[in-house]
């Protein structure tokens, strides 16, 4: 299919999802017509997007500059591989995402629908140009469209239980991106003169001239870490939990497809492409954000396993799952860099699907707590199963995806010589079996002196995507090896 | 400081003291009137500083007795091409006025041109005689003119606010007026 | 003031001699002290004095409010209006060169375009006209302000501090 | 005809609505006024874009009233920025008069209505001749035209508190304007000239000849001190804005809207003007520490304000605290002194005025139809009164400086200069308090949305469309220009190195 | 010399007698005193236009307004119970700052001063030819050289009238009652 030059597909894979969100909203009056719409403005974008990756992977790397928002700051577009694989996950989970929420939205009856597949749609768009951005500038500047165009998703229901978590979303995400992530963009530039991605970082040079100290780099990529808030790094995670009052498609959107990967996505991105590896790992930069996200992971794990409502466990799970991708980062070794690269694939499908089964349970069983989903797996084992499948996967053990990303961190864990990090990872996972294996087994196993429930999964809409994405995450297990390959020259 | 400072600025201090006192008044006083009050006399006394810097010593009033004034009025009625002639010429900033305003009316109307010399010579008598007569600068008092004009429109339509205030509170002291506001917010 | 005819009488002697002062002040302006705008205050003080002595309904109807309020803006519209015409003549006198340059158009204002031909040594020239015409345009709209400002000021009822108090309170 | 208009373009922006005003008074029919005040002000607006064309494309102009060149006359001098300026504000002066009527009907006697249009072209008319003379007197001179009618037009609100704020007011900017005259007194002291650029010339030739040292550098500094605290008061810099709050909150809305709009700014303008276009950089920051003073003073001004702004129940409160607020961010950017930070103080000159304009005329929309600033009246209005509710929030957005909207833009531009200068507790400060921002603006959107509705918004429908096509036309602004920055950020760019390289003569 | 000192010091004291004084009437007839006397020292300084002006509007049409005004708004300035602190300290160094300013300033009556000696012709002798000889060079410079600023100052004017017009003429179609022009608004409600 050479259809498009690679350049003109990145405009049509912008210009897809803007689209998407006029048609919603023209075709707002007749819902019918606006799913169609909203399906088969996915499924498109999702195709051009494996045109685009098959192009990419294969040592491509097309560019488009938008134009200029100031002068000096452009607005322009590069794809390489990290980028690629971002947005292919992003598309494909939206197609799957909107079977989901047309299901689910459908099955709860609720209001304003077409704003809520509108601001969908403006979310994709923001995590496709995130996902291309060509510069720091562009990342920041879909990085906020997205905190705004996911806001009103978050507080949906229009309540007072949504609009205070959705102070909490807007206020966290938007003032560490003010506070931190603007600042040290800024200081970026500065120091480099460029805020262009560049394979080997930009600061290296700048740090080999004397423009800055060790110290300010430390500094400043905490400037990041932090800035990027939608990395959920304690004490900056507060948002996720909180935006738990959202449906759940939109759960589903923010921590498997859109939001919280773009924040992992451009962490990674600085690290690799602002400041490089080497410089990381040569002048020691990362060593406490090491401590961090370690941190980040054993405790969002155990504060997980307190808590019996199964979205805000899951939540949790995510924050500490973010921080692994951090880590990666952090650690600054090939390995592990790669190790996060692919996990922002395995967790998204992996989490996608516990968030889908989770609603799946709500609109079918109408259940939201897990002390109440005992027995549950008899009435519903299409969802269970898939949980379960899930659940291995963001455990890391095979046959899931996981597997493969936490093997490659643990791998870069002990090139660095770190042993206590392997330490965490490996308590981490014992963690994860903790609060995530008793779910489907309780749920399978009736407690005596109890009728079984009637077979009753949820609807048609919601049980397919769960599936799909429970096969795609064992399906990612079998193909890790290409992903790996596809990859490999982000760290070369 | 020297006594000759003191004879050369004393005028500007007693000005400076006259617009502090009217300063004061302002921003001091909270009856509506006396504000403005203070504001005519802060407005009076910087009119006072500006005239103050267009004196000279020893100079008059910038209004040129008549005697001189008509020997030049009487030759602009005899001539409209000079005139208009003229009225080219002077947009040319830079070059000496006069001279230019001759050469325009050798080029412009031939038969005039021995009357346009007598306009300069007679212009160059008149500068001859002027110089006899020192005139302190008019500009500070045209500004000044402007000024008092602008000080009374402020003034008026401040006391027509003082009108509508007192009707509507029934007094024109601010402290006053301000706890009525507060009561009304209270309820 | 019904009770003072002393005052009804010197007042209407005094009168037109302030309003003969107020025009000389007003045409006398370029030879001596005085100008448009204190000729507009003495001429208006002579209306407010007349307003004082016999009533505010005997000036009214001498300068009723609407003509007074349309003097306001016709002095400024002189005045402006002057500044259009020394634009428009200026090009006038100029349209056999294409080429505009500060040379050949009169400016905002630039009263040499106002020489002219008519009647050489009755009406004044140029510069002497324009200043003639624009201070005359001060002169009304000085002497329309000021006896405005009278009107509204002494149309105000002292006396209706707490009946005003009243509606505005229940207003609010 | 064309090269006619051309040639007289810079006075024909001040004449034009200068004599409309007298005209409309002459005419006194309500519809014939509003058309003429209309058509006017739209004129206005065309006449100020073919001026930033010439301008931009063949250098400043200038033009000699009456024809007396400078030290004898006034003269006109349009430049990058003073060209810039007028066009935003008859701009939106023809935008907020187009939005005007529904709400001038609502809020002030029919009978008024004649006199209300000469009023504001009058305003219109000052700020533009504040912008175009390259005269310091006359800068004066219409500034009290602007000023007086400001006051006028604020003491048509309705509540009696309405003439209160006006005279307020009054007496600030008649201080200010005092003040601005004594320092040009003793400018013209010195120099012996009016012209701005010749008293530049004045200075610098002065300074040369006592070998690079101020000559009569007491009286100039004294000069630049009042000249500096008139303007300041007249743009509400923190400690002298308590005018402010009141004047914005009792005027008619669409006066609010006009006023919030552009007066501050032109303000702004005359400042940029005096320090570079008169004093130079060089003696206003190293002879008078007046840059640490500026943003001092604006990080000073901008937390306080915006936690004033935090605790005002009245909407129209709330934004007036935040134009005292983002008036610092704008010193802030000249307290910079270099090209960055300069054209960030000019851009966001525009873009607030954009996103003032905008959210003030959502307030008229709201007030038209609840008769109410409260929040507490306009709670769930969000459900009634859709599309005035969507284009608060676009508005608030534009006001947080979120990316795509054009506060975003200035806000970049004030951080990139102040990181370029390595005023990083500066930087970080400026930040934290757009966050602020965050809090009095959503406090709103939460209001709108998430509250049970009022008595008074169950009720309300939503505004006539004449209003809603205006309203946004301006909020959409915001978006335009914050995506497409040529004529804004470019425009400014241009404006601040013409300043500071043609600045110091 | 001696006339002028006079004259300074009865200013002065005029105006500390108008800051002191409680009672309004007598602070506007000494408002109308310190414009008169300002006038006054005008005219020795070479200035009779402004003179003139200054009496007529300072002395006459101001102190009419401010008469007018406390007809309708009271008599007595009640004492200030506020401390006047702040104030004195802002005027302080306000004064203090303008004096430290004098200090470069030419001196008085200085005929080398830059305002004296920057525009060169000076008025006197450029307005002689471009005037064809109108005596009073301040008229000529008001409405001529520097007429764009006495258009400015006549639209001044102009805004102030319609302003007073706007806030005290009260309107008749229901906003506020009592109508100013008694007579008008009667025929008005006629026609309609």
């Amino acid at each position: 299919m050479n259809l498009f030059s690679p350049e003109t597909i990145i405009q049509i894979s912008l210009a897809l999802p803007a689209l998407g969100i006029v048609l919603v909203l023209l075709t707002g009056r007749f819902p019918n017509l606006r799913e169609t719409c909203s399906l088969a403005v996915a499924a498109l974008l999702f195709l051009v997007n494996c045109d685009l990756a098959s192009y990419v992977f294969s040592g491509g790397r097309p560019s488009w500059r938008a134009g200029q928002l100031m002068p000096g700051f452009d607005v322009a577009f590069t794809v390489e591989p990290l980028g690629m694989l971002f947005a292919l996950v992003a598309s494909g989970l939206w197609v799957l995402t909107t079977v989901y929420a047309i299901g689910y939205m459908r099955g709860h009856h609720e209001k304003n629908q077409t704003r809520f597949f509108a601001c969908f749609a403006a979310a994709i768009f923001a995590a496709m140009a995130a996902a291309y951005s060509a510069n720091l500038f562009t990342l920041f500047v879909m990085y906020e469209i997205m905190t705004i165009s996911t806001y009103p998703l978050v507080t949906h229901h229009g309540d007072q239980n949504a609009k205070g978590g959705g102070r909490v979303y807007l206020g966290i995400l938007l003032s560490t991106s003010v506070a931190f992530f603007m600042f040290a963009i800024a200081w970026t530039w500065k120091i480099a003169d460029t805020l262009t991605f560049t394979q080997g970082g930009i600061l290296s040079k700048a740090f080999s001239e004397g423009r800055v100290t060790e110290f300010e780099l430390a500094i400043l990529l905490g400037l990041f870490a932090f800035g990027i808030g939608k990395a959920a790094l304690m004490p900056f995670h507060r948002w996720l939990p909180a935006a738990m009052v959202a449906p759940t498609p939109v759960s589903a959107l923010l921590h498997a497809v859109a939001v919280v990967k773009v924040g992992v996505f451009s962490v990674l991105k600085v690290a690799l492409y602002i400041f490089g590896l080497d410089l990381i790992r040569d002048t020691g930069a990362g060593e406490w954000l090491c401590y961090v996200a370690a941190a980040t992971i054993l405790l969002a794990s155990l504060v997980a396993m307190t808590k019996d409502n199964l979205k805000a466990r899951l939540a949790y799970s995510t924050v500490s799952q973010l921080a692994y991708i951090t880590l990666g980062a952090a650690i600054a070794m090939p390995q592990s860099a790669l190790g996060s690269g692919m996990h922002i694939a395995m967790h998204a499908v992996g989490k996608i699907t516990l968030f889908f089964c989770a609603g799946a349970v709500y609109v079918g069983a109408h259940k939201t707590n897990i002390s109440q989903m005992r027995g549950l797996g008899r009435a519903m084992p299409l969802t269970f199963a898939a949980f379960l499948i899930a659940a291995i996967s963001i455990i890391g053990l095979p046959p899931g995806g996981g597997s493969w990303s936490k093997w490659l961190l643990a791998l870069g864990a002990a090139q660095s010589g770190q042993t206590f990090l392997i330490a965490t990872l490996m308590i981490s996972s014992l963690l994860n079996i903790a609060y995530l294996i008793p779910i489907p087994i309780q749920a399978f196993m009736v407690p005596p002196g109890e009728k079984p429930m009637p077979f009753k999964e949820g609807p048609m809409l919601c049980v397919v995507p769960l599936c799909i994405t429970a096969i795609g995450s064992v399906a990612l297990f079998l193909f890790a090896d290409s992903i790996y390959a596809c990859l490999l020259p982000i760290v070369q | 400081m020297t006594l000759d400072e003191i004879f050369g600025l004393y005028n500007y201090w007693v000005v400076i003291c006259l617009m502090m006192t009217g300063f004061y008044i302002v921003i001091a006083r909270k009856n509506l009137i006396k504000t403005v009050i203070g504001l005519n006399v802060f407005q009076t006394s910087v009119v006072l500083l500006y005239i103050t810097m267009g004196k000279v010593t020893g100079g008059t009033a910038p209004i040129i007795p008549p005697e001189i004034a008509a020997q030049h009025g009487e030759h602009h009625e005899h001539s409209t091409a000079h005139s208009t002639a003229h009225s080219t010429a002077h947009m040319t900033a830079d070059a000496p006025h006069l001279d230019h305003a001759t050469e325009h009316g050798h080029e412009a109307v031939t038969p005039l041109t021995q009357h346009a010399d007598h306009v300069h010579q007679t212009a160059s008598a008149m500068a001859d005689h002027s110089t006899e007569l020192i005139y302190s600068n008019p500009l500070p008092s045209v500004l000044m003119l402007t000024a008092i004009v602008v000080g009374i429109a402020t003034t008026a339509l401040a006391l027509a606010l003082i009108v509508r205030i007192s009707e509507d509170y029934g007094t024109i002291e601010e402290d006053e007026i301000l706890l009525i506001d507060q009561r009304d917010s209270s309820h | 003031m019904d009770s003072f005819p002393i005052i009804r009488v010197v007042t209407k002697l005094i009168i037109p001699y302030i309003l003969l002062f107020g025009f000389y002040v007003q045409f006398h302006g370029d030879f001596g002290p005085g100008g448009g705008f204190q000729a507009g205050v003495i001429l208006a003080s002579a209306l407010i004095l007349y307003g004082l002595v016999f009533g505010l309904p005997a000036v009214k109807t001498v300068a009723p409010p609407k003509l007074i309020e349309k003097l306001i803006a016709l002095g400024v519209l002189i005045y402006a209006g002057t500044g259009v015409v020394t634009m428009l003549a200026g090009k006038a006198t100029h349209t056999g060169e294409h080429e505009l340059t500060s040379r050949t158009v009169a400016n905002f204002l630039d009263y040499g375009a106002l020489d002219h031909h008519f009647l050489p040594g009755f009406l004044p020239h140029g510069q002497h006209l324009g200043i003639f015409v624009v201070e005359f345009g001060v002169g009304i709209t000085v002497t329309a302000v000021m006896t405005m400002i009278f009107y509204c000021f002494a149309g105000r009822n002292p006396h209706a501090n707490g009946q005003s108090n009243q509606q505005s309170e229940a207003k609010a | 005809m064309i090269e006619f208009l051309q040639y007289h373009l810079p006075v024909l922006l001040i004449a034009i609505p200068l004599i409309a005003a007298p005209l409309a008074v002459l005419l006194s029919n309500r519809y014939i006024v509003q058309s003429l005040a209309l058509a006017v002000c739209w004129t206005t607006f065309g006449l100020a874009i073919w001026m930033v064309a010439i301008v931009n494309q063949s250098g400043p102009v200038s033009y000699e009233l009456g024809g007396w060149a400078p030290p004898y006359g006034i003269e006109y001098r349009v430049d990058q920025l003073n060209s810039f300026v007028m066009m935003f504000v008859s701009g939106l002066g023809a935008m907020v008069l187009t939005y005007s009527p529904y709400s001038l009907k609502a809020e002030i006697p029919l009978s008024q209505h004649y006199l209300f249009y000469p009023m504001y072209l009058l305003c219109m008319t000052g700020l533009m001749g504040m912008c175009v003379t390259g005269d310091l007197f006359n800068v004066f001179v219409f500034l009290e035209i602007s000023s007086l009618s400001t006051y006028a037009l604020i003491s048509l609100g309705r509540t009696r508190r309405a003439p209160l704020a006006a005279f307020q007011y009054l007496i600030m900017g008649t201080i200010g304007a005092t003040f601005l005259l004594i320092g040009i007194g003793l400018l013209y002291q010195m120099t012996g000239t009016l012209n701005m650029a010749d008293i530049a010339e004045q200075l610098e030739a002065q300074r040369l000849v006592n070998d690079g040292q101020w000559a009569g550098s007491r009286t100039m500094l004294v000069a630049f001190a009042f000249l500096t605290v008139g303007l300041c008061i007249k743009m509400a810099v923190f400690p002298l804005h308590t005018w402010l709050p009141n004047a914005y909150a009792y005027a008619p809305s669409v006066v609010t809207a006009f006023v919030a709009a552009t007066a501050t700014k032109v303000s702004v303008y005359a400042f940029i003007r005096v320090v570079f276009g008169i004093f130079t950089p060089q003696f206003a920051f190293e002879l008078l520490p007046l840059d640490t003073a500026l943003w001092s003073f604006s990080l000073v001004g901008i937390f306080l304000a915006s936690i004033a702004a935090i605790f005002q129940q009245d909407v129209k409160r709330r934004l007036a605290y935040s134009s005292i607020a983002q008036i610092g961010y704008m010193l802030l950017g000249i307290s910079m002194a270099d090209v960055d930070g300069l054209s960030a103080g000019i851009v966001h000159m525009f873009n607030h005025a954009l996103i003032k304009g905008g959210l003030f005329m959502v307030v008229g929309c709201f007030v038209l139809r609840l008769g109410s600033v409260q929040m507490d009246d306009w709670k769930g209005a969000g459900r009634t009164m859709p599309w005035t509710s969507f284009a608060w929030v676009l508005g608030g957005l534009g006001l947080i400086g979120v990316p795509v909207t054009c506060g975003f833009i200035s806000k970049w531009l004030l951080l990139t200069s102040a990181i370029h200068n390595e005023l990083y507790p500066v930087a970080i400060l400026m930040l934290i308090s757009s966050l602020l921002a965050v809090v009095y603006v959503w406090q709103i959107v939460e209001v709108l949305y998430f509250e049970e509705p009022s008595e008074k918004a169950k009720h309300a429908t939503e505004v006539p469309p004449l209003m809603l096509l205006t309203t946004y036309t301006v909020v959409g602004a915001n978006i335009v220009f914050g995506v497409w920055t040529t004529y804004s950020a470019g425009l400014a760019t241009k404006a601040a190195k013409a300043l500071l390289e043609g600045g110091s003569l | 010399m001696f006339v002028s000192i006079f004259i300074l010091t009865l200013l002065v004291v005029t105006a500390i007698t108008i800051a002191r004084i409680g009672d309004l009437w007598a602070a506007v007839m000494f408002t109308g005193i310190f414009s008169f006397l300002g006038a006054c020292w005008m005219l020795i300084l070479d200035a009779p236009d402004v003179a003139f002006t200054e009496a007529a509007v300072g002395a006459g049409v101001s102190t009419f307004l401010m008469l007018g005004t406390l007809a309708l708004a009271g008599k007595t300035e009640k004492p200030t119970t506020s401390s006047s602190v702040v104030p004195l300290f802002v005027v302080a160094v306000t004064g203090a700052a303008l004096i430290y300013g004098t200090l470069d300033m030419p001196h008085f009556g200085d005929p080398n001063s830059p305002v004296q000696t920057r525009i060169e012709p000076s008025f006197m002798e450029k307005s002689q030819s471009d005037m064809h000889g109108l005596p009073n060079v301040v008229t000529a410079l008001l409405a001529s050289y520097r007429g764009y600023d006495t258009l400015g100052e006549t639209a001044v004017i102009f805004t102030a009238g319609i302003a007073v017009i706007l806030i005290l003429r009260r309107s008749n179609d229901g906003f506020k009652s009592n109508d100013v022009f008694n007579s008008q608004s009667n025929s008005r409600k006629g026609s309609q």
